[in-house]
């Protein structure tokens, strides 16, 4: 399991993390942040298969995704 | 300090040599290792002599597709950690203005040569001052500018390496102001025992003790030590306006003025020891001669067939460091005058910063202007005698 | 913040003592602050794969946006200089470190202040690599016409159309005499790691045209152009010419061929076991 | 050697004719192999490669300041232009000498004191025309023997010319001395003018 890690600080909005993902897991948020963007978020994170093409298309160095361990142990307990 | 190399420098002895060569072998002996340059009439003779003996020492010289790209190449091989120099004549020098203008703002020890010839335009081949100003002003912006006027060959040689040594010592570009005439004359040149000869290298932060995480590339002091490339201290040379941690973003005008007010200053507040001046013939003298350059060689004799044949109490001073301008010292050299004579290959340029530091001291500044060729010490004295008999 | 980052945070500098450097000063969506991060992947690789020291690495750029990838962010050696000047800068870094293995980021603007300099870098082969930012159009100065810009197109300074032809940079550069000659876009990421993986690699002169977006001046969603570039380009294959309309990107020239500084050193090498007192200069 | 105050010299012909280089080859000469301060100037750019050529060539004991003639004590002229151009600075009296093949003197050098020197021809049945400047070279040496010795001038042809045609210029440089001495003997009122 990954989780969409956004540091808001350096996002822009661009929404081409959304627009690269193979899989279309990144949506929009579709709320403007203090500066005025709209900023991108984790959809549905179990499809994600941890590609990582939107930290390398980002051009901000705001995205990360991130190995989630307690994710992981959480969906074996309960999958569904 | 030459071990690696010193088989390859000039030899200590007397040579006879162009001023052109004399430039490019004191180069050498300060460390110059990077030369890259365009030819130009008067000036290649210098670049030449570079192409044949700068591989000997291990150092490299590149002939760039113009003045701007060979001025550049002296930023980058500064960065790099080598001392480097390029040499022009004054088309040229209009060219490089934009890289000495961004070597003032990053700070970066450079030599540049100006042979200087006649302009405005191509002009012509011949000897000339008419770039004295430019060397100040000509970059664009705030900011200081150190230049030396050489007089013969024997000062083609020193202060080359006293070029290199000022642009290290206070990081800054340093010009060699010559003439056509000193170029390309040949005379005696002595080199001495060269162990006896001062070479300063830049400081870097190593020197100082301080390590990477807490270098600050535009800190530490009004001249900050200078971090090498490839030496893990991950510099960024900026010509932005910049924080002393060389921050571009936060800009404010206490930033501003902290950055550039800094630049000038350390090259400003240092004049005493920055620029030379040779004064001769002082005591007793009603009026002087202020030059500089090959035309000191004509002047000294016009003020001397003035004392002995014509009994005129004229007194000599040459100005061998054009900027910063040594006012100060001039004015300590002359406290109460009747007339200056300012004879230059311009039509009267460093008359002004001249009338400027003794305009209460004298009662006129005369220029006495020739183009394109050196005065005769007749011109000189005809002006002396006509004014001051 | 999150704690964990950007993969490529760790060659960033996101903190000085006067203050943050981060975000970059890049506009939203614009493809250079992409083309920082591909170039950032590639060194990394090469960092760990290849016999790569971080200290040798030097980023040089003159000005402009894409230059602005060059600034005070890069934890690395880096010179952010003159407009067109950059490959004087990095020849001027070569002769007196060789050791150094420079990059350089210029945009489509150096192609004309600078084209002189670029195209001596490539005939003298010089051992660095060039990632060129080709937006089409002056982006820093508000959206004026660049020598990359299409015929006919309006910009601010071409209000009625642009009347000239545009530069194939990468005919150019290959005419020149550069060792080796790519373009991907920035909606290539994978191809454009792998292809700057190669050109820093490579010894001479290693041309990279990345095409990119600038949603600002185009006034177009930079989904919509990242989007575009893709449709826009073909990739070249052997022998078949790329679909009319096209812009061709993939590897157009890879040849071995010595650099200007292995040519200088015969010299050095030569003057040195000779001891050539012939041309001391002593009279 | 006689102390010199300042003694001029200028050499002038067409470029190719070899006047830069013994202007080189004399300052060498004085200056690291007789200890007598010289300042050596030359043409240069377009004119040095085929035009109208002078070299200079200013001596002294003392310091040099103005590094160029003023007015020559001795005028080398190898081109009829040379001669037309440089003659009017030649001091009175002052020594003038010319390839007769080339240049052509009368009233208007009466005042100098002239010595003809074939030197392109005696160059031509020796290592060639291009040695002219050499021969030149040694009659000059011939005629200024109070100022500098011939073993100074050969250490720097030595130190300035090719290796391999250090000879020849040897050859070249005594076949000028020859001459110039020949001319003197023959002119014994002329040589008592050079003693006084």
């Amino acid at each position: 399991m990954y989780r969409f890690n956004l540091n808001p600080a350096y996002c822009k909005g661009c929404g081409i993390c959304i627009a690269a993902c193979p899989k279309k897991v990144i949506e929009s948020t579709g709320r403007l942040d203090a500066k005025g963007h709209i900023l991108p978020g984790g959809g549905d994170m179990s499809r994600c298969t941890g590609c990582r093409l939107c930290e390398l298309v980002c051009p901000d160095f705001a995205v990360a995704i991130v190995e989630d361990e307690a994710a992981e142990e959480k969906n074996d307990v309960n999958p569904d | 300090m030459h071990s690696e190399t010193s088989q390859n420098l000039i030899a200590p002895g007397i040579h006879y040599l162009q001023g052109a060569e004399a430039c490019a072998e004191g180069a050498m002996l300060a460390g110059c290792r990077v030369y890259a340059g365009y030819p130009i009439t008067p000036a290649t003779e210098i670049m030449e002599h570079f192409a044949r003996r700068l591989p000997s020492m291990g150092g490299r010289t590149i002939q760039m597709e113009d003045e701007i790209a060979s001025a550049g190449v002296l930023l980058g091989a500064s960065w790099a950690g080598a001392k480097a120099m390029t040499a022009t004549s004054s088309p040229g020098f209009s060219l490089m203005q934009e890289v000495i203008s961004f070597g003032i703002m990053t700070e970066t020890p450079m030599v540049v040569v100006d042979v200087q010839r006649p302009g405005p335009g191509q002009g012509y081949i011949s000897t000339s001052q008419e770039d004295v100003m430019q060397a100040r002003w000509g970059h664009h912006g705030e900011g200081a500018i150190i230049a030396l006027s050489p007089a013969s060959v024997q000062d083609m040689f020193a202060m080359t390496i006293r070029a290199f040594n000022l642009s290290e010592r206070w990081r800054t570009p340093v010009l060699v102001m010559a003439e056509e005439t000193v170029a390309h004359m040949r005379e005696r040149l002595v080199i001495p025992d060269l162990d006896s000869i001062e070479i300063i290298d830049r400081k870097t932060p190593q020197d100082e003790g301080i390590a990477p995480q807490d270098y600050l590339p535009y800190g530490h002091g009004p001249v900050p030590p200078m971090a090498i490339w490839g030496q893990g201290y991950d510099v960024n040379h900026v010509s932005l306006v910049h924080h002393r941690d060389g921050r571009i973003t936060g800009y404010n005008a206490e930033t501003h003025f902290d950055n550039i007010d800094r630049i000038r200053r350390k090259i400003e507040d240092n004049v005493a020891d920055i620029s030379e001046v040779e004064a001769r013939f002082m005591e007793d003298s009603r009026h002087f001669v202020i030059c500089y350059g090959a035309v000191s060689r004509t002047a000294v004799e016009a003020v001397l067939e003035a004392r002995q044949v014509h009994g005129i109490p004229v007194g000599y001073i040459r100005l061998k460091t054009l900027w910063p301008f040594p006012e100060a010292r001039l004015r300590e050299l002359v406290r109460d005058a009747e007339k200056i004579f300012v004879p230059e290959m311009n039509l009267g340029m460093m008359k002004h910063p001249i009338t400027e530091a003794l305009r209460d001291r004298c009662r006129m500044v005369a220029a006495v202007p020739s183009l394109g060729c050196l005065h005769t010490p007749e011109q000189i004295l005809a002006r002396i005698q006509e004014e001051a008999a | 913040m999150n704690e964990i980052g950007h993969p490529m945070l760790k060659y960033l500098k996101t903190e000085g003592p006067s203050g943050p450097r981060l975000p970059l000063i890049l506009c939203p969506g614009c493809g250079a602050g992409q083309v920082l991060n591909y170039t950032l992947h590639a060194v990394d690789r090469l960092l760990a794969e290849d016999n790569l020291n971080k200290e040798d690495v030097v980023f040089i750029s003159g000005v402009g946006c894409s230059s602005r990838l060059t600034s005070h962010y890069l934890q690395f050696d880096s010179g952010w200089t003159i407009h067109g000047r950059s490959l004087a800068i990095a020849t001027g870094a070569l002769l007196a470190n060789p050791k150094l293995r420079i990059i350089v980021f210029t945009g489509d603007g150096d192609a004309a202040i600078g084209g002189n300099h670029f195209i001596h870098a490539c005939r003298r082969n010089i051992d660095v690599t060039i990632i060129c930012v080709n937006n089409g159009l002056y982006g820093m100065t508000g959206g004026q016409v660049a020598p990359t810009t299409d015929t006919g197109e309006k910009t601010a300074t071409t209000p009625f159309g642009n009347v000239e032809d545009p530069f194939d940079l990468c005919k150019l550069a290959e005419t020149a005499g550069a060792a080796y000659v790519a373009r991907w876009s920035t909606a290539h990421p994978r191809q454009t790691v792998k292809t700057i993986i190669k050109g820093i690699r490579k010894k001479g002169t290693a041309f990279i045209e990345i095409l990119s977006q600038c949603p600002v001046h185009k006034k177009t969603a930079p989904v919509e152009m990242f989007k575009a570039l893709r449709r826009l380009t073909a990739r070249v294959k052997e022998g078949a010419a790329v679909p009319d309309g096209r812009i061709a990107v993939g590897e157009f020239c890879n040849r071995d061929k010595p650099d200007w500084i292995s040519r200088y050193q015969d010299i050095i090498d030569q003057e040195n076991r000779h001891k050539d007192t012939e041309c001391t200069g002593s009279i | 050697m006689m102390e010199i105050e300042r003694y001029e010299i200028r050499i002038a012909g067409f470029g190719g004719q070899g006047v830069v280089t013994i202007g080189r080859i004399l300052g060498v000469a004085f200056t690291v192999f007789s200890g007598i301060n010289s300042v050596n100037t030359q043409s240069y750019g377009p004119e040095s490669r085929g035009g109208a050529c002078r070299s200079e060539v200013v001596l002294s004991h003392a310091e040099i300041n103005y590094p160029y003639v003023r007015r020559a004590d001795t005028l080398i002229a190898l081109s009829a232009v040379a001669l037309d151009t440089y003659l009017k600075d030649v001091k009175k009296g002052g020594l003038l000498i010319i390839d007769p093949d080339a240049v052509r003197v009368g009233k208007n050098a009466a005042d100098q004191r002239v010595v003809p020197i074939p030197a392109a021809a005696i160059a031509h049945d020796s290592g060639g025309v291009k040695y002219q400047n050499i021969v030149v070279l040694g009659a000059l040496q011939c005629l200024i023997a109070e100022y500098i010795e011939k073993t100074a001038l050969k250490k720097a042809i030595k130190a300035t010319v090719p290796p391999e045609t250090f000879d020849t210029n040897v050859e070249a440089f005594e076949k000028g001395r020859a001459h110039a001495k020949a001319f003197l003997n023959s002119k014994p009122e002329f040589r008592a003018l050079m003693d006084a």
